[in-house]
């Protein structure tokens, strides 16, 4: 399905947001997630189905002052 | 004679020195130098994941084992909406309620929006945030940034990177003179000397990321930077000796030996 | 990463810190300041017995069972040949053959005179003292001095007892950068901060006494000077980042959270 | 006997330098004398007869910067 | 090799020098040194009629004959709206509708309030005011009240009447880069080197008041502000010479005169 | 009201700026340069005539039809013998018997030997020169310059050529206190600021060269400098306020307007 | 009529606010006026009727930096 | 005939100090004369007669500051 994740147009099989995180390999505990502008807490993530074209962000802390 | 502790938001911290995390030479030094440092607040960015290598930065996995409190940034943000979104993301990750609100318009400065600042501080704060406000050094601001909810108001030295120390020490001291909230300097230093001089002034704290991260050795820096934080203190609580015009001699005249 | 010592004829100093014994409130808090100074050399002034009182000045009465290089001083001398017979008298106690060589005319700033302490310094040098001239910061003058056969040239950041701190920042980094002996700070420091430039800038170390005996509480300020010292020489060993005019963010541009 | 210490006149009943040290209950290993201009080691105490009118300079180390 | 003269909404001044009109010792002298000063813009405060005296205060009466630009400002204004309605009534005057915006909260340091400041700025500026804002010397607020439609920006140097000088000269260099409307420094400024200073760093024009009212010859310290004024300008104007570390011979090392 | 004049051996000078004829771009520019800076007093060097081409650097020619007097200076000596010696040849061309003593070792500073100038001073003045000595800004060996004879003395704000303004006001400011004879800052000075705080703090005079003749536009400089020194004498005169730490209003706080 | 002047209480025998300002011989070109926190200009002072109680401003310029 | 002047060798043809400044085409009222190490009066440089090798300086002032 196509999703517009951290702003670049994928093409990626999943169903669930879940999905989109473990496909990227990222660690869960590490990333925060935002489904067309709505924050996503990790205890929704296997319960958030995605449609064709939603906006997703996969953001983290990064180092900073 | 002991010190008191530097108390925000109810927590209390073992040391006031708030160490940044970016622009290290690689995470091994940036590990040490956060221990040499003793720092207890660590601040960070909030980042997009880089897909093609999500670990890349993912700094967290360097810091696990250790305990400290987190401080997100709002760097990026050019305005109180985006800064209030990026404080959301922050704390959704579970990690802390601590936010540092950083809104800078001017990429050549990166000086912060007094406006934007003083409106995300307001919702952040009512929202629950323990919100720490990176601020220009204008004392009417920073007084209006207690009032509208900051646990802690962090005026700047100098800006970002420069190490030009404190421009304008006046302002910090009426700041300091003026606040009830913990006044944490943030941004703009460089050497030993400012971090001594800011404490001195009664500063709470002292937040710093590229003079310890840039120094030729990091590590090192941040020891001398934890020295001089003490420092500073410890000779803000003894009490320095006025500054005077004329001399004063350090033994009796009487009973020189001299024919 | 480990410091290297500071040397002056020969002899390894533990400490950069120099401490002066006069004006404290008493015995006791003086020498609880001088263990929290772990200072290594101390200095003293030479002066006529009261024979009414006679051991009521006797200060090294205090010090005894502490080990400590002494570095009396010629203070109240007027001329070279009232600090050479000054400087005599102290050797022959059979304490010390190190002497600070201190001649001023003007009692009200007691800046040193150039030409006396010149000649002074040139004689007792040659008579086997080790002689530390108190200077002014005049950088041709301290390299007069070093030739002369000065063991550590010690120049006053601003007139004695008047905490202005360092008055020409300038000039000590000129002197430093000519020098082949060890340069000495000495007098009119105030702050933590003084010393923490004084020690940025490349001292070999500070010698200091009314900024810490008069002190609201000199044991605490005694610790704060050695603190200051300690994170200005790491900060000077560490290579401290460049002054710049604009800032330089902690965290990349890229990747911004927005849409 | 007349003797100049420390720039006053004393009258003395002692006949050494040693004599002086003690007659002021000095602590000798502090204390460093002169005799009309020269200095006296303290091994020379004993032995330094004093006459009428000597200068003597009794001097010690006292809290200095 | 001519100077630029300043202009302010469209109007063309002959002097950079704008003077404040309390304080004076008395009425006479107050109007020696305008004279003294050849200033054109002159500043006034807005104040209830004393109706047992009413014209003790009413200065005007003793500039009439001479043509000036009159400034008043909204000083005891504590928010926008006080500042606002203040500004109404001095250009109901009919003498002017320029108006300096001067909003402090704090009778102590007399800071301007950089909201309200902004606030009023806007609303004036829509409503046809000639608005010179005295503000802080936070850069990005003055870039912000020079969008809000001010006609030139006024940063102070130091608090009102304390004559400590500039006390960030970073910040006024910052601000000045940035502006696109002539940038007047206010407030704190005490001697002719800090006018010369503010001009050198390309200020556009300087107001005082205290320091000329307040010194103890007013008519000879306004003479010499007017020039400090013209020396900075022309030195800015000229291209000072950069500042080096080392030393240049002005003449050549070689042909001395030497055996 | 009206100025004391500076009187210098007797001679009344008509202005307080002494200006140096060394690296002009041309002699033109030099001649309106020294024009717009009303300077009375000119300083030289003595050098060798260039047998190959001799009047390219006879300055001389240039000035003839103007009145000045000549202030030869010793630069290139590096000892008071050689200095001596200048300043004989310079008393032999008939033009002038003053003589600025400058003697220095260090060419990467050009800084003054405070023993080779006091014992040329002393020489010097002996012979019946009018000697003005380039010296450190040490207040004790200015007072002996005085006392050997210098008929003013020429404290050095920063090296010659840096432009780094004064980097001790303190000493200056001792120094002058001090005085018997006229103090003329020499050296360093940089720009019209500079100037300006040497003047209000109560020097007599200044000495210039590489300010003026390396600005983008000398001539605009020199005028600059002239006003410099004019705004600081006065403002000197006229007796500036005293700094404070808090505000004090322009117009008093009774009768605001306010509902 | 009793106004309150300048937020004092005053009883004045006048009907107009020209009468106001020449009551307390202000130079007119020099004073402002306002009533009941609306300006009044100076060519409608005669036009302007006072009620009982009203709030009348007399402000000027004055000396201030 | 040979003279060091100003540090240099030089062979010329004059027999007086007057003769050398002429023959460099000399401001007279410009230059500074010394003669083995003596500085030589305007008046006297006629009556100074020159030997082989001795040692002139010629020197003048330029701009300094």
């Amino acid at each position: 399905m196509r999703l517009i994740i951290n702003g670049e147009e994928h093409h990626v099989d999943v169903s669930s947001l879940e999905e989109v995180v473990s496909h990227f390999e990222l660690e869960p505990h590490l990333v925060v997630t935002e489904v067309d502008g709505n924050i996503i807490e990790r205890t929704n993530w296997s319960g958030t189905e995605l449609k064709e074209g939603m906006r997703i962000e996969l953001v983290q802390f990064v180092g900073g002052g | 004679m002991k010190q008191k502790k530097l108390t925000i938001a109810g927590k209390e911290l073992s040391s006031r020195f708030f160490l940044g995390t970016g622009r290290y030479p690689n995470p091994f030094v940036q590990n040490e130098a956060i221990k040499a440092s003793e720092a207890e607040v660590l601040t960070f960015a909030i980042r997009r994941v880089n897909l093609g290598a999500p670990n890349e930065d993912a700094i967290l996995q360097h810091l696990e084992g250790m305990s400290f409190t987190y401080l997100p940034n709002t760097s990026g943000a050019k305005t109180a909406e985006e800064a209030i979104r990026i404080a959301r993301l922050a704390k959704a990750s579970g990690l802390s309620d601590w936010i540092k609100v950083e809104i800078s318009v001017d990429e050549k400065t990166l000086l912060p929006d007094p406006i934007e600042t003083l409106k995300a501080t307001e919702v952040l704060a009512k929202e629950g945030f323990v919100v720490l406000p990176y601020t220009s050094d204008d004392p009417v601001l920073c007084k209006r940034l207690e009032e509208a909810g900051a646990a802690a108001v962090m005026p700047g030295g100098a800006p970002i990177g420069t190490g030009l120390g404190i421009l304008n020490p006046y302002n910090l001291e009426l700041i300091i003179e003026q606040a009830n909230v913990p006044i944490i300097v943030d941004a703009g230093l460089g050497s030993a000397m400012d971090v001594a001089q800011a404490m001195e002034l009664g500063a709470d704290g002292v937040l710093m990321n590229t003079p310890v991260a840039k120094a030729k050795d990091p590590v090192k820096m941040a020891r001398a930077m934890k020295y001089a934080i003490e420092a500073g203190r410890l000779s803000y609580e003894a009490g320095r000796i006025p500054k005077k015009k004329y001399a004063t001699a350090s033994s009796g005249f009487q009973a020189f030996v001299s024919k």
